[in-house]
């Protein structure tokens, strides 16, 4: 009962979901298979989507699990089909590189590390009390904020003074939005275009020779 | 109560039930056989799943069976008799034992680890989308705000594992299969996307208790009938949920007769099951979401619990006997509807010839994608021009769900009526816009009643 | 738990966000594979990703960035995703000239 | 169409690797144990090279030890879907050589038992087709109908599959008592199924889009390979032995009605009746070999109802099967016949012995296979059993 | 039916093929080429409809007596304009009609012929449905050429034609007939050249438009002499100010030349008067200093007729008078060019090169028509001297035409110096003036000549072959081609029963016959007699050749039996036309029983006005008797006997000598050759026409053209070569000193050092991705630790 008692639930989540994207992140870098780097990939991608739920960003986590889970990664899978010649391709670095890497990214990440801790107001918490639901249910606020109604600003200053002082011409991210959209759509037509299928030049009849032997 | 008990966790509550969210049960283990709380929490999660589990099982187990006895009675014949009785009812029991005793085979050139994740990665992820599922009001194991986009995305993680079992499979067979099934699944999910969003503009919320909740009273507050590109949408959407569960006619991955089992074929026992039984949860989840989207979820057609009073009231907080009842013939209600959805799916099943990989693509980006776009822009147009929909017909509350506005309009004006008026669609608000409404769950117009506001949330839950 | 899983603070959230970038960055620096390089991209952002939502959830930090914490990462993600497009559309291309999708056969700009 | 031959091709600028596959010896569609080597570029068929011979059995090297009484059961194996022609054109090849001429009685019986055997091995066609495009149901329905007539046939001769029951001279014995009522019977129920059939498969939307425009066979190309019965029709070649053949055999037909189901001038002799050509469909693709059968099943009732009317009518008996031990003339002799799959051709050569000196059986869905790698070429791997399966290919007769 | 629908009714008539033209145009090239085809052939046959209808009207309002009427029951014309192009100063340019019974008959004639022909073509053309394999276009390679079908390409400049012929029979003013008369001659340069890939094709194009530009020289004089006279392209009156009176300004040419105010006589119009006698006018005004404008005016006005008319007495100057006559002369040269007169006519034979229905419908039937009937319509123009050139250029033509078809082999060229010949004839008859009798010539002739061309495209089409050489007794197999282009023949030669009935060509010829013969009467001497001669002695010939043709292509043996076995009846959508033609051929010109319209009565209403009476010229010894003279009963035993039964024989005797020639073979045909050689090869050569023109102008203009080459190569050139290399000469020192020296030095050196540093800073440039990532970490790295502990 005690063990229960005094485990922290927010915690626990967090260190399984930290250590699932962080473990799988490194299996990643580990792994040489391809298809298994994916593999790997989606779980650490998901794990982070946790890790966002239980940061209250529910969006977001979401949106991870549905466009680089379900998109992103897929869309990767399917280059790897298309791309391996063997099966289970790998491509080996050379271990003098490991060597190199490794020492320069755990100088980085020393230094990451280091920093993340060096800063007192992020390593303490908040102890603001229970936040008001509207804080903690983003998805609306969200929603408002990319089509141009900022509701976290418009509370904040409904405490204190008149709504009316929101600048009129604050957008929130509704002209970000708009410009991703259309990023999104000329990134669609141009993969699409640079591999598209081509004029072709040979004869289908040219290459039917072999199929007896 | 959480939160006296354990103020020392009180910021980092609502998070937590983020995560289980199984203070109905919690609160009851809590309460009643005084359990501490985390203890709680787990055996409640626990507890959900375990539903859940059962449900998905026990739903390929009787949708296994009923796919038996229905292409029998399709094609003329009786279908399995003789196991347990009568009607063979035992018939998948029996199937399942078979398969467990199977040898597990793996074949040499199969990547091992990948071979054998791949059926858990395909189940679980069709598994956990039910989390977010509502069976009736309140009865949801996540009732998160984002459910509709939770489930799709969940499911549409379910093309993983194929692709994972195709590749891993070693065999030409399965790659095609798996070829097949991403490009088909990821394509249907954007038509299938587009779709599933015309409802959730028209209600203004991603809860799927609350979308299903604005659909009380007769039939004609279904969103279906909204206006005639709801009416359309659902087919498309129908079409797509077919698509992106890999039923007949779009079963491509697995085409026995082009691909001896697409991804499947060199599976064995369990595993293969494993796969099967995510296909017969999936076809469960579409059909439920359909029916929770289009078809007034756990509403039935006529609104006899509301005029009996025994449906929970908006904002009501405690557990009541009649609530309880209602909520359970809701829930049989809702999965009668489901079981229909399932049950034309077989019959489709049973009576089409399957199309061709080109002709699936060719249906997918050049039918149903426009089509659900138009339907999309119809709807919202519909919407906004506040034209007459058979929801205003009959309402069992002024504001059915024709008069809804999108929460992502109405939550502004509740928060800043000014700002809001800025907006260019502002001016055309339909006739019924003006009645704004507190429903459970619907983003900042109001607070869920019961929930995360002090009062006790089991008395919505339905074990006691 | 130990004294450091005490509190869960945002620096914690920081390291699982370092953790992720530098994988993410060794990814990139030692698969040849350009498919590799990609999905060390994809935790790179992720890792950034992992960041944002941290400064930006109020259950962490009193003065947190807000929605823009949220939106961010939004856009990160879909942005994110039209270059896995992009990109792949670039490998497969890649591949189409060399038959390989070995990033270090790609020279032929090397000075 | 297939992709690659369409005219605004385009070359899949992903240079994949082109795979080779093995559909079949033992694979759910291929009829048989047929052996397709596919080469694939992605879906797309490269080539198809069809491998047969895995159910070669030495039929004919054994009939050169054998009375031709005898060898009558080794025909049954060669088409199993439709052991009454082979038996017929195995016999009608041994009377010719003997110059033996069957009763009238017998001669009505021998077409009523070889039309109601093409009806069902079409049903057997119509059905597993249905099956390779992915649609179960029809299969059931047909083989419902083909009991019936197997039920038909256990009654005449007691075997259900391998009759040997029309024999050289004869038959194995007369028709039982009530059977022609049976029969009749049969034929009635037989009628509103055929619409069945038309609308679950013939008319269906996807039905069409998989078969419509898909593995045409010119008419030419046809000839050229040799190819005959529906498959050669399908292509609106005009052949068909019933009326083209030697008189040997189309005395058989003496005194009956029945147009031969080929399209002239855009339309089928009985297409009226039936779901009109869609506009896909091409002269020759898998759509109209399909219908060319459905519409033969219709013309074999026709004329089964025709057949039992005339037998009904005749006097005598049903002719007198040769002795084994019955002296053959030296000279050779060959003769084809009308089978459901195609022109079934017999050859025999004596010695004057009672045992045939040379036994050889020239069969239809051997030339009809060979058009396999010419339709497959370009196709969509989805399309190979739609292709190979609106050929109708029976192994046991190609391997022998 | 209103006579102001006419208008209406024409201009549609005349827009109809241009529609045609116009969608063909833009939409031909995706249909399939017969709808171009069917189109054409129903614009044309729509705009028959309406000129038919037109005719109705006209009839109904303006009835025409019994045949040969003399009674001048002249119908005015209408005049009035579409629209408005411009009106600069005194000039207007207008989009205008004039439609008299000429007008109607000659719409009616085009679009009844066009319909036929288009019809006809329809069937002729259908090689051209497909790809065409050209065996007389040898491509480099030796293989003959293949291009594509262009049927729809042909009923395009057919209908194109159409619409210019149309326009120009309806044009309201001289500007107008002058863009039709262009568009005419580009349609029938794209026609002739419809075989462009053939060489013979485009220089037979090229030739017909050059030459034709020769006679619209002419004829742009002529109508700047006419515009600077009288100030107007008009031809006849309009009541533009609408207040119902017809003052100076808006009256037209006809009027202005012969004013009702001086009973139509001949009158030089003021403005050539006093453009003429300028010097006299500037004499007076040096001689009055003080006078006013209106004393200049009035004198003028004064001294006007005196100075027309060469004084009180005529005895002196006749000023202005010489301008008439050139600007009648100049009229009359593009008349030649598109008629192809001598000496102008050597286009004509060439233009055969175009396809038949081209032939029938341009070549013989209506545009070079149009030269007649552009004089018939400016006869009241045309000075007596005008007259003269007009008869003298007539007969030369004729004459030499005709003695050319004697020798010619090839079908459609017999047919085209026939066509010469008889273009011969109309400006004889107009030239003598019988208006009336070249007028209708005119239309007898373009019924019998397109059928006779058609015909002959026929035997074509069954034979592939031009040549008469290989061709003989083709009535078996293509008995209605025989029969049909007999009637043309007949025709053609104007037998006849005499005075009883004959064939429209009686008519017209005999009435040119009694024209000449009228003329030659009062006329006695060389000239004068010699005209009646030259027609005579053309009748004969007519006769002669054109028997000769129906002999040698339908009687007798086949020459070439291979052709003659492939060769069959053209299919109905070619007879039907012939057939159709054929009645027009026989009965056009019949005077009509019943006091129905006849032709000669309808073309009657439409003489100019003053042209009827006897004329004579004060600077020729000529007379020209008034046409009714030949016809007034009073003459009937003098004139119409004799020319009948003389015009009779000179055709029978022409017949008879084909006959013997080409049937019986009294007469060996080679043995006439033989014993005329030199005449024979001299006919044969056409008169050395083309040798001719070779050396009077192609060569010396060679000669001048080659002199202005070598002033250009060796003056000009050389002066700009010396510039040229002065300034090379220039630019390579100033090259040599600021570029290489200065400039150069500098740019190298830096760029030899950024060379080095370029070098220098490559190795760091792997090309490998992996180490540039490593790169940006390690300086990731770096730039933390500096600003950390730095």
């Amino acid at each position: 009962m005690t063990i229960w008692a005094a485990t922290d639930w927010y915690a626990f989540f967090f260190l399984l979901f930290a250590l699932l994207a962080c473990g799988f992140a490194a299996a990643v870098l580990f792994t040489s298979n391809i298809v298994r780097m994916a593999f790997y990939l989606t779980l650490s991608l998901g794990a982070t989507a946790g890790l966002f739920f239980l940061a209250g960003a529910e969006f977001v986590g979401v949106m991870q699990l549905m466009i680089y889970v379900g998109g992103t990664l897929v869309l990767l899978v399917f280059g790897v089909m298309l791309t391996a010649r063997a099966p289970f391709l790998s491509l080996r670095p050379r271990s003098g590189e490991w060597i190199v890497s490794l020492i320069a990214g755990g100088t980085l990440l020393f230094l990451l590390i280091a920093s993340a801790f060096g800063v007192r107001n992020w390593r303490t918490a908040s102890d603001s009390g229970p936040l008001p639901l509207a804080e903690a249910q983003t998805a609306t606020a969200v929603g408002a904020g990319l089509t141009g109604v900022r509701v976290d600003r418009l509370n904040r200053d409904a405490a204190g003074h008149a709504l009316s002082q929101l600048p009129h011409t604050d957008s929130g991210y509704l002209l970000p939005f708009v410009i991703v959209s259309v990023h999104l759509l000329v990134v669609l037509v141009g993969a699409a275009y640079l591999a598209r299928a081509k004029v072709r030049r040979r004869s289908a009849t040219e290459s039917t020779a072999s199929v007896e032997g | 109560m959480v939160r006296e008990r354990f103020p020392d966790q009180v910021r980092y509550a609502s998070c937590v039930e983020h995560v289980i969210e199984s203070a109905a049960v919690a609160e009851f283990l809590v309460h009643t056989l005084s359990l501490p709380a985390p203890l709680a929490y787990l055996l409640a999660a626990l507890i959900h799943c375990g539903f859940i589990l059962g449900l998905v099982a026990a739903g390929a187990v009787v949708f296994i069976w009923a796919e038996r006895k229905v292409s029998g009675r399709i094609q003329d014949r009786l279908g399995p008799t003789r196991t347990g009785g009568k009607f063979g009812w035992l018939q998948s029991p029996a199937d399942g034992i078979k398969v467990l005793a199977k040898e597990d085979l793996i074949p040499r050139a199969a990547d091992r680890l990948l071979f054998r994740a791949a059926p858990y990665v395909s189940f679980s992820s069709s598994f956990t989308a039910y989390l977010a599922l509502p069976f009736a009001d309140g009865w949801v194991a996540f009732d998160t705000n984002v459910a509709v986009f939770f489930i799709l995305a969940v499911l549409g993680l379910e093309v993983f594992g194929v692709i994972l079992a195709g590749y891993a499979s070693g065999s030409k067979w399965s790659l095609f299969g798996a070829m097949r099934e991403a490009a088909q699944v990821v394509s249907y999910e954007v038509p299938l996307g587009i779709c599933v969003v015309i409802p959730v503009l028209l209600t203004g919320t991603m809860n799927l208790t609350t979308i299903a909740n604005m659909q009380a009273g007769w039939c004609s507050n279904w969103l279906i009938f909204h206006d005639p590109f709801t009416f359309a949408v659902f087919w498309i959407y129908a079409t797509c949920a077919l698509a992106s569960v890999n039923r007949a006619p779009f079963d491509l991955a697995e085409a026995e007769s082009e691909l001896v089992a697409g991804f499947m074929t060199e599976y064995s026992g369990m595993r293969w099951s494993l796969f099967f039984m995510a296909e017969y949860s999936s076809m469960l989840l579409v059909s439920c979401l359909a029916v929770i989207l289009f078809f007034g979820g756990w509403h039935g057609p006529i609104p006899v619990f509301d005029w009996l009073g025994w449906a929970y009231p908006g904002g009501a907080s405690s557990w009541q006997l009649t609530g309880f009842l209602a909520n359970l013939a809701g829930c049989v209600n809702f999965i009668t509807k489901a079981v229909i959805g399932v049950t034309v799916m077989l019959w489709i099943r049973w009576t089409l010839p399957r199309l061709r990989i080109d002709q699936v693509m060719t249906m997918c980006l050049k039918y149903c994608v426009p089509l659900a776009a138009i339907c999309f822009i119809g709807a919202l147009w519909w919407q906004v021009a506040g034209w007459w929909s058979p929801n205003h017909w009959l309402p069992l509350r002024p504001d059915g769900p024709g008069g809804m506005r999108e929460t992502w309009v109405v939550a502004p004006e509740a928060a800043c009526g000014e700002v809001a008026r800025r907006l260019p669609w502002a001016d055309s608000a339909p006739p019924h816009g003006a009645a704004r409404r507190t429903l459970p769950g619907c983003g900042l117009a109001g607070p869920p009643a019961g929930w995360r506001t002090g009062s006790p949330a089991a008395a919505r839950g339905g074990v006691q | 738990m130990c004294g450091l899983l005490a509190q869960i603070t945002v620096s914690h959230y920081l390291v699982v966000g370092a953790v992720l970038f530098v994988t993410g960055v060794l990814c990139m620096a030692t698969k040849r594979n350009a498919l590799g390089v990609l999905m060390g991209i994809e935790l790179l952002l992720n890792g950034a990703n992992v960041n944002f939502v941290a400064f930006g959830s109020k259950l962490l930090r009193a003065d947190a960035l807000g929605l823009d914490g949220q939106l961010i990462p939004l856009f990160v993600i879909v942005l994110a995703a039209a270059e896995a497009a992009v990109a792949l559309a670039i490998a497969l291309n890649f591949y189409n000239n060399h038959t390989t999708v070995d990033v270090d056969k790609a020279e032929e700009l090397k000075g | 169409m297939s992709i690659i031959n369409d005219p605004r091709v385009v070359e899949f600028n992903i240079r994949t690797d082109e795979m080779l596959i093995n559909m079949g010896p033992q694979h759910p569609s291929t009829h048989g144990v047929l052996r397709l080597v596919l080469r694939t570029d992605g879906e797309v068929v490269l080539g198809a090279a069809p491998h047969i011979g895995y159910l070669h059995r030495c039929a004919e090297k054994i009939g050169e030890n054998l009375a031709p009484r005898q060898w009558v059961p080794y025909t049954d194996r060669m088409d199993y879907l439709a052991s009454m022609n082979m038996n017929l054109g195995w016999a009608l090849v041994v009377e010719k050589l003997l110059q033996l001429e069957v009763p009238e009685k017998g001669r009505h019986l021998r077409v009523l038992v070889a039309e109601l055997n093409r009806i069902a091995s079409h049903l057997v066609a119509m059905g597993t087709y249905g099956l390779d495009l992915g649609s179960f149901t029809p299969f059931l329905y047909a083989f419902r109908e083909r009991e019936k007539i197997l039920d038909l046939f256990e009654q005449v001769c007691g075997a259900r599959l391998t009759y040997s029951y029309i024999v050289p001279g004869g038959v194995t014995g007369d028709l039982p008592q009530g059977w022609l009522q049976n029969c009749a019977q049969f034929l009635q129920e037989l009628e509103p199924v055929v619409d069945d059939y038309h609308a679950l498969l013939t008319s269906n939307a996807i039905f069409i889009k998989r078969t419509a425009g898909v593995g045409v066979l010119p008419g030419e190309m046809a000839v050229n390979y040799g190819c005959t019965g529906p498959v050669l029709r399908g292509s609106g070649i005009d052949q068909d032995l019933r009326r083209d053949g030697e008189p040997w055999y189309t005395s058989l037909y003496d005194g009956y009605q029945f147009a031969v189901i080929v399209q002239k001038e855009g339309h089928y002799p009985q297409d009226h009746d039936y779901p009109a050509v869609p506009a896909e469909a091409v002269l020759g693709d898998c759509w109209h070999r399909f219908y060319v059968r459905m519409l033969e099943v219709v013309q074999s009732m026709d004329i089964v109802r025709q057949a039992l009317d005339k037998y009904a009518a005749a006097a005598g008996d049903c002719g007198t099967p040769i002795k084994l031990n019955h002296k053959l003339p030296p000279g050779e002799a060959y003769l084809e016949t009308e089978a459901p799959k195609g022109q079934m051709g017999f050859y025999l050569v004596t010695d004057g012995s009672a045992i045939p000196w040379r036994v050889r059986a020239r069969s239809s869905c051997f030339a009809n296979v060979s058009v396999t790698s010419e339709l497959c070429r370009g196709c969509l791997l989805a399309d190979v059993p739609a292709i190979v399966g609106s050929l109708d290919i029976v192994l046991g007769e190609i391997d022998r | 039916m209103d006579t102001s629908l006419l208008p209406i009714l024409l201009g549609i008539a005349v827009l109809l093929p241009l529609i045609s033209f116009f969608v063909i145009l833009a939409v031909g090239r995706w249909w399939r080429p017969v709808l171009g085809g069917y189109l054409a052939t129903a614009a044309i046959m729509a705009a028959g409809l309406l000129s038919l209808t037109s005719l109705a009207i006209w009839l109904s309002h303006h009835p025409v007596g019994a045949a040969g009427h003399h009674a001048a029951d002249q119908a005015g014309p209408y005049v009035g304009d579409y629209y408005v192009l411009g009106q600069f100063g005194a000039l207007r340019i207008t989009i205008g009609y004039y439609i008299d019974s000429l007008t109607i008959v000659m719409c009616c004639l085009i679009t009844l012929i066009a319909t036929c022909i288009h019809v006809y073509a329809l069937g002729y053309m259908h090689e051209e449905l497909h790809p065409v394999t050209d065996h007389e276009v040898t491509l480099p390679d030796g293989s003959p050429l293949r291009r594509p079908g262009r049927f729809s390409n042909f009923f395009q400049y057919m209908s194109l034609f159409c619409f210019s012929m149309l326009g120009l029979v309806l044009a309201g003013n001289v500007a107008m007939v002058f863009v039709f008369w262009e568009l005419v001659g580009i349609c029938s340069y794209f026609l002739i050249g419809f075989y462009v890939e053939r060489k013979s094709a485009s220089n037979a194009a090229n030739k017909a438009f050059i030459v034709n530009r020769i006679g619209d020289f002419g004829m742009l004089v002529g109508m700047m002499a006419l515009w600077g006279g009288m100030g107007t392209f008009a031809f006849g009156d309009a009541d533009l100010n609408g207040n119902g009176s017809i003052e100076r300004s808006e009256r037209g040419l006809f009027s202005l030349v012969r004013p009702a105010a001086r009973e139509h006589q001949l009158t030089t119009p003021e403005g050539l008067v006093l453009a003429d006698a300028h010097e006299e006018l500037q004499r007076w005004a040096l001689a009055h200093p003080t006078a006013t404008r209106g004393d200049f005016e009035s004198y003028v006005a004064g001294e006007l007729d005196d100075l027309r008319d060469g004084g009180p007495d005529g005895s002196g100057r006749r000023y202005g008078y010489w301008l008439l006559v050139l600007a009648g002369i100049g009229i009359f040269c593009g008349c030649v060019g598109k008629s192809a007169q001598f000496p102008l006519h050597v286009w004509l034979p060439d233009a055969m090169e175009g396809p038949t229905p081209v032939s029938a419908l341009v070549h013989s039937a209506t545009m070079v028509a149009a030269g007649v009937y552009l004089v018939g319509r400016f006869y009241p123009v045309f000075a007596p001297e005008v007259l003269l050139v007009i008869a003298v250029t007539g007969g030369i033509t004729l004459f030499l035409a005709a003695t050319i078809a004697l020798t010619a082999t090839d079908i459609k060229r017999v047919l085209a110096y026939s066509t010469v010949s008889q273009l011969g004839y109309m400006m004889l008859a107009l030239g003598v003036g019988g208006w009336l009798a070249g007028m209708l010539h005119l239309v007898t002739h373009a019924f019998f000549k397109s059928l006779l061309f058609l015909c002959s495209g026929s035997v074509i089409h069954a034979l592939h072959s031009n040549e008469m050489t290989v061709m003989g007794g083709l009535r078996k197999k293509m008995p209605i081609t025989a029969a049909t282009m007999l009637v043309g023949c007949l025709a053609i030669t104007g037998l006849s029963i005499p005075f009883v009935i004959g064939l429209s060509g009686y008519y017209s010829k005999d009435m040119i016959l009694e024209q000449a013969f009228s003329f030659a009467r009062e006329n006695p001497g060389l000239l004068g007699d010699g005209f009646f001669i030259v027609a005579a002695g053309g009748a004969a010939m007519t006769a002669f050749y054109m028997f000769r043709l129906w002999f040698l292509t339908f009687a007798g043996e086949p020459r070439d039996a291979q052709r003659y076995a492939h060769a069959h009846e053209s299919p109905r959508v070619m007879y039907v036309p012939l057939i159709i033609l054929a009645v027009f051929a026989a009965g056009v010109a019949w005077p009509a029983p019943f006091g129905w319209p006849s032709l000669q009565g309808l073309l009657e209403q439409a003489r100019p006005a003053g042209t009827a009476v006897t004329a004579v010229s004060a600077h020729v010894p000529f007379v020209w008797p008034s046409e009714y003279i030949a016809h007034d009963a009073a003459n009937y035993w003098s004139i119409v006997v004799p020319v009948t039964w003389l015009a009779f024989l000179m055709a029978v005797a022409g017949l008879l000598v084909a006959v013997a020639m080409y049937v019986t073979g009294q007469l060996s045909a080679r043995e006439v050759s033989r014993q005329f050689a030199p005449l024979h090869r001299f006919l044969l050569h056409k008169w050395w026409f083309d040798e001719l023109y070779d050396l009077l102008f192609v060569r010396p203009l060679y000669v001048v053209a080659g002199w202005c080459a070598a002033i250009d190569r060796r003056w000009i050139d050389g002066l700009i070569d010396h510039s040229a290399r002065w300034t090379a000469r220039l630019a390579a020192w100033s090259q040599w000193l600021g570029d290489h020296t200065l400039i150069d030095g500098f740019v190298d050196r830096l760029a030899a050092w950024t060379y080095r540093v370029g070098v220098s800073l490559r190795s760091l440039q792997t090309g490998s991705l992996r180490q540039y990532v490593l790169f940006l970490v390690i300086g990731v790295v770096a730039v933390f630790l500096i600003s950390s502990f730095l």
